[in-house]
């Protein structure tokens, strides 16, 4: 029974990523995307990782769809295509036919399924992967942790080091997308319209970067003197 | 967005819901599926649903952009800081077993905090991540 | 008891099936986004109420029971909202609903009493 | 019985391979990034069904029940974190592609490549 729930959302699965590559309206390609993370927790709880299914439902299907969906908001939802151009620059490059690419996939692809002969079956208890330190979690948790949930106890205590790496790189993704998404194009008090560095968040002040990204996207010096604004504003 | 009184009245309804369940999942991770990430994760699209239908504005008055930024530092520095203390009282670092007088008491105590810590930052990150692809290219924010 | 209970949950379950798999099909062969939303709902009310119920049979009466019930309480709850949040984004987007017109039926296959399509302008708000 | 074992690891390269097919044939900075999440997602579906036992439950200890096989909980506690740190990873890279869209006007690789080289087109 589960196998047949496991083959039918695996095929379900190739059917989304086959069309996430046909389709050249990217709002499509991002509700599909969500289909295709919905369809993977499903996954996820065939494959008795409740935890993961959880996560990935929502944060795949949930935030990342609206993050998505805010991007295109400013990039727009449609693809260049050999009969779509877009800007005036698409007039101009060529859409060239991806048979290189497709050339590559299949060669990667035959080797990889090729290197599949060597693994242990799916489901198969004696695959090497159940006879390393997974045993002693699951024995030893009770005595040592006293939380039924093993993901728990392995996640915040047998591998809190892990856990405390992978919290700090996510704190790292939002220093990032503020430094990114914070140069606002605002009025300076001279009523001229630049992109600011007086709007690097108020967190980073004390060690503001030492560059600032122009109206161009190139880093550039910062200006000197908040005041003079006819050296370091827009070209 | 001001003439949806379906849509405000739902998300008025289904808001506190969302916020309950991620606070369960939070502290119910221990005994069945969930965890601070989860948590985290379910308690942000909570706020971004409300910004969604009540527009940004609103949530900023509910949730000012100074709170989730300190969210998403402060859960990290919580995380460290039960390393550290388990450091303090005599222990290797996140070594929850010295927190309390019985190892089994403490490391309920340290996992406690700790999911607590990755909840509080993932909530942030998540909230102030959507804060500003959301206020991108709007002067009036 | 058991037994009384497990072809009931099948029963549910597969009528559940049923509508779930009609409304697939009907999202599917509808021609626009309106009478396909109208499709969906079978899905979300009749389609994944009675797998729930279904399901409900097999927990019995314990904690997975109420928990289903949350879970068909909020979907009743939530799908509708989507849906009509949905009908009326495609509508602000100038989504044309789909004309008995544009079937190019003859006069004698109309229904009678049914609304012509609108004259733009008129009787909008 | 052999291929009914290997069945999922094809499905997981296939879909790798669809992702990383995105990634190299399309020049659209959001579809590239799309490719890169079925990428990573076939990945983890990977890592997951590495440690699945069949006829295993899930790692959540019961008590009192002696004969119950618990699926391995090693990689979901990888792939938990993993998901998380996807997303915010994806953040940034969508960041990155609103920053391309305003300096250069389109999000096009081929074109924004074409404008850095002031190739006389």
């Amino acid at each position: 029974m589960g196998v047949l729930v496991d083959f039918a959302l695996l095929a379900f699965l190739a059917t989304t990523a086959i069309a996430v590559v046909r389709t050249t309206n990217l709002f499509a390609a991002v509700m599909l995307a969500g289909i295709y993370s919905l369809l993977t927790a499903g996954l996820f709880t065939v494959m008795d990782a409740v935890d993961v299914a959880f996560t990935e439902a929502a944060v795949g299907a949930g935030i990342s769809t609206v993050l998505m969906l805010a991007t295109l908001a400013f990039v727009g939802s449609r693809v260049k295509t050999p009969q779509l151009r877009i800007t005036d620059i698409s007039a101009k490059v060529p859409v060239r036919r991806p048979v290189f690419p497709l050339v590559v996939v299949l060669v990667t692809g035959a080797i990889l399924i090729w290197g599949t002969g060597d693994m242990p079956a799916y489901g198969d208890p004696a695959n090497p992967i159940h006879h390393h330190v997974a045993p002693r979690y699951l024995e030893e948790s009770e005595h040592e942790i006293g939380v039924p949930n093993v993901v728990t106890s392995v996640l915040a205590s047998y591998r809190g080091f892990d856990t405390f790496g992978e919290t700090t790189v996510v704190f790292t993704a939002a220093v990032g997308v503020m430094i990114l998404l914070s140069a606002m194009r605002r009025k300076d008090r001279f009523g001229e319209e630049r992109w600011g560095e007086e709007s690097v968040p108020d967190l980073f002040r004390g060690f503001a970067p030492t560059f600032w990204l122009g109206q161009d996207g190139r880093m550039r010096a910062p200006p000197s003197q908040p005041g003079e604004e006819d050296e370091g504003g827009t070209p | 967005m001001s003439d949806q009184i379906i849509l405000r009245v739902a998300t008025k309804i289904i808001v506190p819901t969302i916020l309950l369940y991620a606070l369960y999942v939070q502290f119910h991770g221990d005994y069945g599926p969930g965890g601070g990430f989860q948590a985290g994760v379910i308690f942000s699209a909570a706020f971004i649903l409300y910004a969604l239908v009540f527009g940004l504005r609103r949530t900023h008055r509910v949730l000012p952009t100074w709170v989730v930024r300190g969210c998403a530092s402060a859960g990290v520095l919580l995380y460290g800081g039960v390393g550290l203390a388990s450091m303090v009282m005599g222990g290797a670092f996140l070594d929850y077993g010295v927190l309390a007088h019985d190892p089994k008491h403490g490391q309920h105590y340290g996992i406690l905090l700790v999911e607590l810590g990755v909840m509080i930052t993932v909530f942030g990150v998540m909230v102030t991540i959507f804060y500003f692809f959301a206020a991108r290219g709007r002067e009036d924010l | 008891m058991s037994t009384v209970a497990d072809v009931l949950s099948w029963g549910f379950l597969l009528t559940g099936s049923f509508f779930v798999i009609s409304g697939g099909i009907g999202v599917i062969r509808m021609p626009d986004l309106f009478t396909r939303l109208h499709c969906s709902g079978v899905t979300d009310t009749g389609g994944a109420g009675l797998v729930l119920v279904g399901l409900m049979f097999q927990g019995g009466l314990s904690l997975v029971t109420l928990k289903l019930l949350f879970i068909l309480g909020f979907l009743w709850f939530s799908s509708p909202v989507s849906t009509y949040a949905l009908a009326r984004a495609a509508l602000a987007g100038g989504e044309e609903p789909f004309w008995a017109e544009d079937l190019d039926l003859p006069p004698s296959a109309r229904i009678p009493g049914f609304s012509p399509r609108p004259v733009p302008g008129e009787g909008e708000e | 019985m052999r291929v009914l074992g290997l069945y999922n690891y094809w499905i997981f390269i296939f879909l790798m391979m669809v992702g990383f097919y995105i990634l190299i044939s399309r020049r659209n900075l959001v579809k590239k990034i799309l490719g890169l999440n079925i990428f990573q997602t076939s990945v983890f579906i990977f890592y997951i069904s590495m440690g699945k036992i069949t006829g295993g439950t899930a790692p959540i200890l019961v008590e009192g029940a002696e004969a119950v096989v618990y699926s391995n909980p090693l990689p979901h506690v990888l792939i938990l974190t993993a998901i998380v740190v996807g997303v915010s990873t994806t953040a940034v890279a969508l960041a990155l592609v609103v920053r391309i869209k305003e300096a250069y006007g389109t999000i096009e690789g081929d074109e924004i490549s074409a404008m850095d080289n002031q190739i006389p087109f």
